[in-house]
């Protein structure tokens, strides 16, 4: 696998960062290289952040923000715009937490090039974890739709990065997510 | 007559006790009549060999220190100024954790001791020495208060007297010599929920003595808070300095007592007290003050006196009585 | 061969197991962004009993460094993070630290300093102790954080050497990136750099005065100690390196080189940015452009001997420095270093052109780095090398 | 003037001094301009002046031949004549001499 660029769009609270680390963490852990880091701001709950994942069978060099994604991961439907998908590749991923179609997505991304996934993370995550932290659930959908990590691999990654109470709802998230997602 | 001498950190009942063997050599280039080094030797003699002493920069290391010579018969390290407290929390953590490891020997105490100049503890080593307190190191830590910055030649610290002239509080057409109050270490120490904490004074040494082997014993950070005349800085003749230490006492401008686990007592009752102008008028940083300006530190003195009254709970320390 | 176990750590945390593993025995930190996670991690290791070492609160990073030098001076193997103003705080402690010859270790995720106010990396912190007397690693990966821990009390408590070092990682851009590190048994380590007090020590058994006073007639010979000390350091560290590859399967060098072997024209870059400029040279070579990269490793001591080699061939050198260095005569701190190098015979010198990139963790792109390796390549052809630095990324 | 001083490669690392209390070899007894005489008759062995010595610079010693077994002497090496003991002796047993060199 040649190197794999993954940018996470949410908001302060819904776990982004988490999300980027456990995907980097599951990659890792199946012998592959991988980065994940935060935007860096001053994060504040409710503000947008941004997080990156980068995923590669061979050592990564490069240090810079990901402005080129081959995937998008966007946590938290109100974020989505048309300016949101500026640099996505031609033919990139988006998976979107959202109740919309991925055809609404598309218009509304105005990238008709795009493979849209949707599921509604935020329904999983209050049936399963009784909070609205979608980070989790969109995992499942990730897995699903790229194929970059195995199953098995994110679910560990998750046991490793929970709560341990939380650890049996968060599971259950993913694969839920992962039944549930709209794939294109 | 000939009392056996006692053991280091055992407390002795007169000063024939005091050990004979000196842990700090002569040779050091301290001015004549130093006051710090009357206090230096009886409380290494009280803490013994098995001590690390931590010096902050002052008077004390200067004289001490001047490669290729030494006059600590202890090991002993100068850092910098301000970081005595933070030094010597890191040599009794290190040697605490060394000694678990077993590359110090187990079960010898060794004592960690700091000396500092006022400079070095109410000044610019006040934060250093806050932290070390506050976090329970086992240290015992002696301020050598001389009342100002000798080290550099008498410039004013937080610790200098009202009315006390020095280079940076002269007297002249509108300052006329320090007019603040100093800080109260003693309370500032007792603040930071230590066990121990007291005065002392060279011219006290069994007193003295005493406080520092209560301070080795202690299992927690103790505070002592030593009175040192300086001849060269205070401007008296260097054969007065124990004089003008005991001066100190008896008009209640040094009130040796201690905080003993909750408890204060004066260890030195003083029922009639000296007048401050006798105390005053044998040194000449205080040749120029007025008497309105000697009546304010009566003042503060007898504030103090009723503050220290107050704690103990009873008078111990009397009125003013003109002789 | 060891026993290695793959973790995902960003370099905060590699830093933090680097510690662990090598059994220090006193930690004292005081939190400060980016390096705070490194610190907690510490923390972690303590209160679980994971690491048998005395952890002090200490109330500044002042503090910080001068309980590790009273830890270090009875014996102890002492290790803080730190970044920012609170290295630089810190910088008059080390001074010491590097005078008495104490063998402390530092983790720096390094930070810009104020004013104004930024939390975000760049490298004018570590600037600030450039002359200190410290030994100076740069990382760029988090596993080689981790592997320059360990390999810095090697070179750090050489009885040929007897000085702090500092390992320095930049903030955010590595300090808060999770990675991949392969990470040691620390009984392996251990036997790497055993435990074994090579300095002076304050003990009771056979007093020293340590901090005395140095006047004229001596000061001046102890300072040159230091230096020659610094020399040693340069090999310390190759040895330590070399030993450390047979070991552990990881070997840097204390400069890296990256296709240099037919470059023309040449980037010498340190830390995270360096992995960036590697991707960079790859890029610019595809649009024909004979552009190779020298890492630096090692920043102080100063390994000339080994530039000096890597650049022999090129005509133009490209530094590129995370920090300024106002009002010098060049304006990036490694650039000045560069500069000095060839004084001596400058007919061997290749032209020096300074970049500053990444100033207060502007964002550095591989295209950046392309075209840096372009204007390197006119510059070759004699277009003339600006007297300033060249800011990459700065709007006019 | 340091011609004779060692040289760096003979100088102790860190300038840390490994002869505890060697300053002892220095004297400061030029210092004076008094100096402080016993005058052993009168000396009731109190032991103030060894007590209140700043210079470590009064001597005790063991005589079985003194006046309760033990004498005070000076060490004039060390004594850098500031007077304490002269001050402080109770019983007026120092005198106080001007120093001739």
């Amino acid at each position: 696998m040649s190197l794999v660029e993954v940018r996470w769009h949410g908001r302060g609270g819904q776990g982004a960062v988490t999300a980027s680390e456990i995907v980097a963490i599951a990659a890792i852990s199946e012998g592959k290289y991988a980065q994940a880091f935060p935007s860096f701001g001053v994060e504040r709950r409710g503000a947008p952040v941004e997080a990156y994942t980068r995923i590669s069978d061979s050592p990564i060099y490069v240090r810079s923000k990901i402005y080129t994604p081959d995937i998008m991961v966007v946590l938290d439907p109100t974020l989505l715009e048309p300016r949101l998908a500026q640099g996505l590749k031609e033919g990139g991923t988006v998976i979107v937490n959202t109740e919309k179609s991925p055809e609404e997505v598309k218009k509304i991304l105005n990238r008709e090039d795009a493979k849209v996934a949707t599921v509604d993370a935020t329904k999983i995550a209050l049936e399963t974890l009784k909070r609205p932290i979608v980070n989790t659930a969109i995992l499942g959908a990730f897995v699903k739709v790229t194929g970059l990590v195995s199953l098995d691999s994110v679910l560990e990654a998750v046991k490793s990065k929970v709560p341990p109470r939380t650890v049996e709802a968060n599971i259950e998230a993913v694969k839920r997510a992962y039944e549930e997602v709209i794939v294109p | 007559m000939a009392l056996k001498e006692v053991k280091p950190m055992e407390p002795i009942r007169t000063h024939m006790q005091i050990p004979r063997g000196e842990l700090i050599a002569p040779g050091h280039s301290a001015c004549q009549g130093c006051g710090h080094f009357v206090i230096v030797r009886h409380l290494l003699k009280a803490a013994g060999p098995n001590t690390i002493v931590v010096n902050p920069t002052g008077c004390l290391e200067v004289v001490t220190s001047v490669f290729p010579y030494t006059s600590w018969r202890v090991p002993w390290i100068h850092v910098a100024f301000e970081n005595g407290g933070a030094v010597a929390s890191g040599v009794e953590a290190a040697v605490k954790v060394l000694q678990k490891k077993g590359v110090l020997p187990k079960d010898e105490r060794i004592n960690v001791v700091v000396f500092a100049g006022d400079g070095g503890t109410v000044d610019i080593g006040f934060q250093s020495l806050s932290g070390m307190l506050e976090r329970g190191h086992k240290v015992v830590y002696v301020l050598l208060d001389n009342e100002a910055y000798m080290n550099t030649g008498i410039q004013r610290s937080g610790s200098t007297p009202f009315g006390a002239w020095t280079t940076t509080t002269p007297v002249g057409k509108r300052w006329k010599g320090e007019w603040r109050v100093r800080k109260d270490m003693i309370q500032i120490a007792v603040a930071h929920h230590v066990p121990y904490a007291a005065t002392i004074n060279p011219a006290y040494p069994v007193d003295m003595y005493n406080k520092m082997v209560k301070a080795l014993n202690e299992d927690g950070p103790s505070f002592l808070h030593a009175y040192s005349p300086c001849p060269t800085g205070w401007r008296f003749d260097p054969s007065l300095t124990i004089e003008v230490a005991r001066l100190a006492v008896q008009t209640g401008y040094w009130i040796l007592y201690e905080y003993d686990h909750g408890q204060y007592k004066v260890t030195q009752p003083v029922l009639k007290r000296k007048p401050v102008r006798e105390f005053v008028k044998i040194q000449g940083r205080f040749r120029h003050m007025t008497e309105d300006q000697i009546r304010r530190l009566q003042e503060i003195i007898d504030e103090q006196v009723e503050f220290i009254n107050k704690l103990v709970g009873k008078t111990v320390i009397g009125p003013v009585v003109e002789s | 061969m060891v026993r290695k176990t793959r973790k995902a750590l960003t370099t905060n945390y590699a830093v933090a197991h680097a510690a662990k593993d090598s059994d220090v025995d006193v930690v004292a930190a005081y939190p400060i962004t980016p390096s705070t996670p490194a610190a907690e991690k510490l923390a972690e290791f303590v209160a679980n009993g994971e690491m048998d070492a005395e952890y002090i609160h200490v109330e500044s990073e002042h503090s910080a460094a001068s309980a590790l030098v009273g830890a270090s001076a009875v014996g102890a193997r002492a290790f803080t993070v730190t970044a920012s103003q609170g290295l630089v705080y810190m910088a008059e402690v080390l001074y010491i630290a590097s005078g008495l010859r104490l063998p402390i270790v530092l983790g720096v995720a390094s930070r810009a300093l104020s004013a104004p106010l930024s939390i975000w990396g760049d490298m004018h912190d570590i600037a600030v102790l450039r002359d200190a007397g410290l030994i100076i690693y740069f990382v760029s990966s988090a596993q080689e954080a981790y592997d320059t821990v360990i390999q810095a009390f090697k070179v750090a408590e050489d009885p040929r050497v007897h000085l702090p070092a500092i390992v320095d990682y930049d903030g955010f851009v590595m300090s808060h990136v999770t990675e991949p590190v392969d990470v040691y048994d620390k009984e392996d380590v251990l036997k790497y750099i055993p435990k074994k007090i090579t300095w002076k020590t304050l003990n009771p058994k056979n007093p020293v005065s340590m901090g005395v006073v140095g006047d004229p007639d001596y000061y001046y010979e102890f300072k040159y100690q230091q230096q020659v000390a610094m020399e040693n350091a340069l090999k310390v560290a190759e040895e330590a390196d070399e030993k450390f590859g047979e070991m552990f399967g990881h070997k840097y060098g204390v400069i890296e080189t990256y296709r240099m072997d037919d470059a023309e024209v040449a980037m010498l870059a340190y830390g995270a940015h360096a992995g960036t400029a590697r991707v960079a040279v790859d890029e610019a070579r595809k649009e024909g452009i004979k552009v190779g990269l020298i890492r630096l490793r090692l920043w102080r001591p100063f390994p000339t001997p080994h530039l000096r080699k890597a650049l022999e061939n090129v005509s133009v050198v490209g530094v590129l420095d995370r920090a300024f260095s106002l009002g010098a005569p060049r304006q990036g701190p490694v650039s000045l270093d560069v500069m000095s190098m060839y004084a001596s015979d400058p007919s061997c010198a290749p032209k020096l052109a300074s970049y500053t990139i990444g100033i207060g963790q502007r964002d550095v792109r591989v295209e950046d780095l392309v075209a840096v390796a372009k204007q390197l390549k006119e510059f070759s052809e004699g277009k003339q090398v600006p007297d300033k630095t060249i800011p990459i990324g700065l709007r006019e | 003037m340091s011609s004779k001083l060692p040289g760096w490669k003979e100088l102790p690392e860190g300038a840390i001094i490994s002869d505890p209390g060697n300053s002892e070899v220095i004297s400061t007894g030029e210092w004076r301009v008094f100096k402080p005489v016993i005058v052993d008759e009168k000396c009731t062995r109190c032991r103030l002046c060894w007590i209140y010595c700043p210079d470590d610079a009064i001597l005790e010693i063991d005589d079985p031949n003194a006046k309760l077994g033990k004498r005070y002497d000076v060490d004039y090496e060390h004594c850098k004549g500031c007077g304490i003991c002269w001050r402080e002796c109770p019983v007026n047993a120092i005198e106080w001499v001007p120093e001739e060199r």
